[in-house]
């Protein structure tokens, strides 16, 4: 299991660092750039481990970004990667969906800890602005995962993905929850139009305004692992899972670039445009998806 | 004194654990007046809870002179709260509850910040509470021609159905009152920030529950889950009853959540949020189901826990700094680093996150919400779990982060260690109950039972189980600890030379270096951008003071209308008495 | 005075180690790789102190899109590696420079565009403006022009890319090594009223070190 | 023009320097009064700026206020005069609160103080302690010698007017040459091709 556990860990750090590499190229195309290369995120990586010095305000800015890796970490393990094998079956089994809701946040709130630690107030105001969001953002989120756990009746990843073995994958059933889960995923990722919290020219670089060196290299690798299991559990809940490595590169992709495309074309909401947005249309398509599953499904 | 005081808030556990659930007495005074004490599952639970609730902040007490009278009613309270949990009769019930209040209400008159109004505020709001209270047992005498519980409970189904609902209104609305549910709230937050530090935390880790005590006993107890679906009739899987209660909870949840994010006081925004909090409790309690009444239940459990660590938490604060506003304080991290922890966790535990035991409350909750199918209740309740995060990081950030706002906040020393024992001993609890979410499951089975509800299925300590799925909470806390301690060690591993303790002026400043009176703290920055949400602010700027006033302004000028009659000619007086009567005589005639 | 306050400690603690178990060899291939990689990925502060700003822009976007080299532009000087000063420097500017400049951590380079920073340029006579910016802090790669084409800039980056790679002595390290001698020169210039250096006790370094 | 029978009943002549520019000159007594007045009177509602010239030789300074109205057709600069020693200029921010920023410069290059000015303080210049720079008695050269000096030549360094002369002279002897080669050329396939010459005359 431990072995498994390393391997999932790397093979998430590998793919999401290549995942970020494709995204940067991918962008730089739509702006017809040549684009960095694909390793890029390596690269970086690397170099900002091998940095000579880090600042630190202090052990709780040194655990934040500990915190934040161990939430992604978490996270990773506890999402069903294949559908069929026996793959981490016994770890994942530990936990369910609501766990993995709490979990995710659970990163966050470390790295705002180190935020706050750092002094920062420009941190601190993209650590406000990103919980702001948040209040908008899970909303349609939260609806399509409830409106799967009901017509599942079950809150288990495994048992979902079983079932859409059976009636069919949840994007064909449930198109409207899988929209409303889509739009907030953008957010998630930190993509247009909802990228306010670490908006460069406004806040300084948000959050991340005062990490250096190791721990910003840490924040970047928990983010590719982060986003690789955000992808996977997207696939879990829509496509019904994948039972080869093939097939779950293959949809996580195709999520992934979904997700660059949406955010290249758009510009930047404020908070409160964004929470408003998230609060109107896509919590009404979630909505309505919610009910068909309650009251057809 | 504390210690003697200490000794004697341990004799009701002795007492309780002696008798060991067959505890039963009675005083007979007259054929049709009984005083009984009946020892219940549910009873029980709260009794320990409060119990132990009041030894600890007994310990915390020892830091700061008392007076043997605060002492005296401390111990009052505490008896009181006892005969409510305990009582098997609606007169022992209602000494209790009345002991309770004025007990209390000396107490709150004992602070330094009270001021007329606020105690006005609780006294009317806890007489309110009473009066329908005890035109509730009226009402339930005269059919059931006594006041014992087990009698009530079995008259109750012959009741016609205007008298069980209005039974049943008055109940909740006496308990409704206690709980701070939105509308009722207003004493609320006045009473909890301006009561002495430490007993704000009775205040809401205990006295609440005691309004949460009297729901599950109406619901659960007398009227019964299985009258309630019969009375009402379903909705989904669950009843209507509850979903409508449910609804009260979901907005009282919400609107508290967002009003305390914009909380300057640190103490108001912890009485808001135990608003919050108990409206998720009463969100639950009504579904009339087994993981509906096991999510209340341990919601309970966790928000006392949670509630008394953070309430004495900031109480220690305020004493050591004198200061009680976010925008005061700031910076205390490395200065009183214990009590950064122990805030810390209470706050991971308020904010609903795995590993500790906020999540399993919360989980137990969200899938009595699913097994019921209410989906909307369910969003509700995630959506203001989600603003919560906002509130529970600003308590954290403006009192231990950021910057000190002031001199002396530079030189604060750790807080005394009386302050500390008890918020360890809650924290530990915080994680156990983290971690062996499955021990819960044994203690709810027998109330379960005393309900006649289906028991939750036991399968292990660390297992939570629930209708659509279970998640091993001792797996999930020592997976986090097992890669939070390996991560640890990679990045230690890496050497680059680290300045640790960095000055705190030496930030990324856009070139400039901030000056000893720069303003860096960003407490007031909360809830800035709030209120340009249009949702948020709709419920900002609504205010359940305005109601209240108007209320009081109007009672005012109707007694002054009254009064008129008084004043002047004795002669119009006499007439106008005349009148009234000769009146109520022709109306008696016809 | 101690010669390298933050003296390489990656190299230095790897190389006891690797010396000792004697495997001086994998030492410098591990170095050389570290380096490429340091080469490859180049976090830009662009620090628009003077007309050449307006250069930065075409370099860094579609035009001539310096990321296909992994140049690429960050918001805070925590993160950068490289820090662009894009023509004249008034005393003002120094200030916030030199402050900028300390806040990068290390290693961490200066390129300068444009004749101003090396020599006063057209502002050779202002009462308000440095001459030789090299005195204050040490320049890597200094872009002449005025203003340099984009095409120069990454010219310059190519450079910088080369010397990274190569392993020569950045100027970093001649920071760290001769810091009295530039803090006297930024103190002559900018009076009295010199920023606290948080990463070095300057002060004490001078006056209460030795008592 | 209107302004002008106005200003003449203040006993004050409106001068036109060019088809936009006007210009009245006034003592420093009357300068507030009448600023005022420009702008409550003669609806001058925005100051450009506040503009000061050093007259080193005479001893003063002239300080000219540029005004104009809501239609923007054309500016008015009321000029003064103060002394160069101790200068002092009543304070506009209150009537312009664009004014505020204009003086604060004017303190910082001049050295003019503004009586009763709440934030005379610093303003492009950090921590200035010599002579303010824009007077004309602040010798720029010295200043900028003794603060920072030149580079040191390597010594590979050209002087560029002799290298363009050098240059330029070669260029012409380069020219002269050929010119000469160019001459003797055609002198020598003339002789050698006498017929042509003689074809060419049939």
């Amino acid at each position: 299991m431990i072995f498994q556990i390393i391997l999932l860990i790397m093979l998430a750090y590998v793919v999401g660092f290549i995942y970020f590499g494709l995204y940067r190229n991918i962008t730089a195309r739509i702006q017809s750039r040549y684009g960095p290369s694909v390793y890029q995120s390596f690269y970086d990586s690397i170099k900002l481990f091998s940095k000579k010095n880090t600042v630190n305000f202090g052990w709780m800015f040194y655990l934040g970004p500990v915190i934040m890796a161990t939430g992604a970490i978490l996270t990773l393990v506890l999402i069903p990667i294949f559908s069929d094998s026996d793959f981490l079956r016994s770890v994942t089994s530990q936990g369910n969906l609501f766990v993995l809701l709490y979990l995710m946040v659970l990163g966050p709130l470390g790295n705002a800890l180190a935020v706050g630690t750092g002094g920062n107030p420009f941190g601190v105001m993209g650590v406000v602005r990103g919980l702001t969001r948040l209040i908008g953002l899970e909303l349609p989120f939260y609806i399509a995962v409830v409106g799967l756990i009901i017509a599942a009746n079950s809150s288990d990843i495994v048992h979902i993905i079983d079932l859409q073995k059976t009636t069919g994958l949840n994007i064909i059933n449930h198109p409207l929850l899988f929209i409303g889960a889509m739009i907030s995923m953008v957010g998630f990722f930190g993509e247009s139009p909802f990228d306010i919290p670490g908006a460069p020219q406004e806040v300084y670089s948000g959050p991340r305004t005062e990490f250096s060196g190791k721990f910003l290299a840490l924040l970047m690798s928990q983010g590719s692992l982060f986003a690789f299991a955000k992808l996977v559990l997207i696939v879990d809940l829509f496509l019904g899972g994948a039972d080869s490595l093939e097939m779950l590169i293959l949809k996580t992709f195709a999520i992934f670039v979904t997700i660059i495309f949406i955010g290249v074309v758009y510009g930047r909401y404020k908070v409160e445009q964004a929470v408003d947005f998230l609060m109107k249309l896509p919590t009404l398509i979630a909505v309505l998806g919610l009910a068909r599953v309650v009251w057809f499904g | 004194m504390n210690s003697i005081f200490l000794l004697l808030n341990l004799l009701p556990i002795l007492f309780l654990y002696q008798f060991g659930g067959a505890l039963h007495v009675e005083l007979n005074f007259t054929s049709s007046f009984t005083l009984s004490l009946i020892q219940t599952p549910l009873g029980t639970f709260f009794a320990y809870l409060s119990m132990i609730s009041f030894l600890l902040v007994t310990i915390a007490q020892k830091s700061k002179k008392f007076s043997f009278s605060y002492y005296m009613l401390q111990l009052l309270l505490s008896l009181a709260m006892f005969m409510i949990v305990l009582a098997g009769d609606f007169i022992t019930f209602f000494i209790g509850w009345e002991i309770m209040t004025w007990s209390s209400y000396f107490i709150i008159s004992k602070s330094k910040n009270i001021d007329t109004k606020s105690l006005q505020k609780y006294i009317l709001f806890s007489l309110a509470s009473a009066f329908s209270l005890i035109a509730g047992m009226v009402i339930a005498y005269s059919f059931a021609h006594s006041f014992d519980f087990s009698v009530i409970s079995s008259a109750f189904r012959d009741m016609p159905f205007n008298i069980q609902i209005t039974l049943i209104v008055l109940f909740s609305l006496s308990f409704f009152t206690k709980a701070g549910v939105i509308g009722l709230h207003y004493w609320v937050v006045d009473t909890y920030s301006k009561a002495p530090d430490l007993f704000s935390s009775i205040l809401s880790a205990v006295m609440s529950k005691m309004g949460i005590y009297g729901l599950f006993l109406i619901y659960g107890h007398i009227v019964g889950y299985q009258e309630l679906k019969m009375m009402f009739g379903t909705i989904l899987n669950g009843t209507n009853f509850g979903y409508t209660l449910a609804w009260i909870g979901v907005a009282t949840s919400i609107i508290a959540t967002f009003k305390a994010i914009t909380q300057d006081e640190v103490k108001k925004l912890l009485a808001y949020s135990s608003i919050a909090q108990l409206g998720y409790i009463i969100t639950v309690i009504g579904f009339g189901t087994a993981y509906g009444v096991a999510g209340a239940m341990y919601h309970t459990l966790i928000h006392t826990i949670i509630k008394l660590l953070l309430f004495i938490n900031v109480a220690a604060i305020v004493a050591q700094t004198g200061k009680s506003k976010f925008s005061e304080l700031g910076g205390l991290i490395y200065r009183t680093p214990v009590s950064f922890v122990m805030l810390l966790i209470g706050i991971i535990g308020l904010a609903g996150m795995p590993p500790l035991g906020g999540f399993a409350s919360k989980f137990m909750m969200y899938n009595a919400a699913i097994d019921t199918k209410f989906a909307l209740i369910l969003i509700g309740m995630l959506f203001s779990g989600a603003a919560s995060f906002l509130y529970c990081y600003k308590l954290v950030y403006g009192i231990y982060l950021g910057h000190p706002t002031s001199k002396n906040l530079e030189t604060t020393k750790e807080v005394p260690i009386s302050y500390l024992i008890p918020q360890i001993i809650l924290a530990l609890l915080l994680v156990l109950t983290g971690a062996f979410p499955g021990a819960f499951i044994k203690v709810i089975n027998p109330v379960l039972v005393e309900f006649s509800l289906s028991t939750i299925p036991y399968s292990g300590l660390g297992v939570m189980n629930s209708a659509v799925g279970s998640f091993n909470g001792l797996f999930i806390i020592s997976a986090f600890v097992v890669f939070f301690v390996l991560i640890l060690l990679l990045i230690t591993r890496i050497k680059s030379k680290a300045k640790n303790n960095l000055n705190r002026f030496d930030i990324s400043y856009c070139g400039e270096v901030p000056a000893q009176d720069t303003s860096l703290h960003f407490g007031f920055g909360f809830g800035a951008d709030l209120h340009k949400i249009k949702f948020a602010n709709a419920i900002l700027k609504r205010s359940s003071s305005s109601f209240y006033e108007s209320l009081a302004t109007q009672t005012k000028k109707t007694s002054e209308l009254f009064s008129r009659m008084y004043y002047g000619n004795i002669h119009n007086t006499m007439l106008i008495i005349l009148l009234f009567f000769s009146a109520l005589f022709f109306i008696g005639v016809n | 005075m101690e010669s390298g306050f933050y003296g390489s400690s990656l190299d230095d603690s790897l190389k006891c180690k690797f010396e000792e178990s004697g495997l001086e060899n994998t030492h410098k291939i591990m170095e050389k790789a570290v380096n490429w990689f340091r080469s490859r990925s180049i976090f830009v502060v662009a620090y628009g102190t003077g007309c050449g700003a307006i250069e930065m822009p075409p370099t860094f976007t579609s035009r001539y899109d310096a990321e296909r080299m992994g140049v690429i532009g960050v918001a805070t000087p925590r993160q950068a590696d490289l820090i662009i000063l894009s023509g004249y420097l008034a005393y003002k500017t120094l200030r916030r420079v030199i402050r900028t400049y300390e806040q990068m951590q290390r290693p961490r380079y200066i390129m300068t565009l444009g004749s101003c920073p090396i020599n006063g340029g057209m502002y050779w006579d202002s009462y308000n403006t440095i001459k030789k910016l090299d005195d204050y802090i040490p320049v890597d790669v200094a872009v002449t022009g005025c203003m340099p084409r984009p095409e120069a800039v990454i010219d310059g980056f190519v450079l910088l890319q080369k010397r990274i790679k190569n392993g020569e002595k950045a100027g970093w390290e001649k920071y760290d090594e001769n810091f009295e001698f530039y803090k006297d020169n930024q103190k002559r210039v900018l009076g009295g009223h010199i920023d606290p250096s948080y990463e070095t006790d300057w002060y004490n370094l001078k006056s209460g070190g030795k008592a | 023009m209107d302004l002008a029978s106005k200003l003449e009943r203040l006993s004050l002549e409106l001068v036109q320097k060019q088809d936009y520019l006007y210009k009245v000159t006034v003592n420093l007594e009357r300068l507030e009064s009448l600023l005022l007045s420009f702008l409550n009177e003669f609806g001058y509602i925005t100051l450009d700026s506040i503009n000061c010239r050093d007259d080193l030789e005479d001893g003063f300074f002239t300080i000219t206020y540029c005004l104009q109205t809501k239609k923007r057709d054309h500016i008015v600069m009321v000029q003064t005069k103060i002394q160069r020693e101790n200068a002092s200029l009543p304070t506009m921010h209150t009537i312009w609160p664009q004014a505020e920023i204009m003086e604060r410069e004017m303190h910082e290059m001049f050295g003019v103080d503004f009586p009763g000015h709440p934030t005379l303080i610093d303003f492009a210049l950090e921590y200035w302690d010599n002579m303010p720079p824009l007077r004309r008695d602040f010798d720029t050269l010295e200043y900028v010698n003794s603060m920072n000096p030149f580079r040191k030549q390597r010594g590979d360094a050209l002087d560029a007017k002799e290298e363009m002369k050098k240059k330029r002279e070669a260029k012409k002897a380069a020219k002269l040459k050929a010119e000469k080669e160019a001459q003797t050329k055609a002198a020598l396939e003339a002789q050698n091709n006498p017929s042509d010459e003689v074809k060419d005359e049939e």
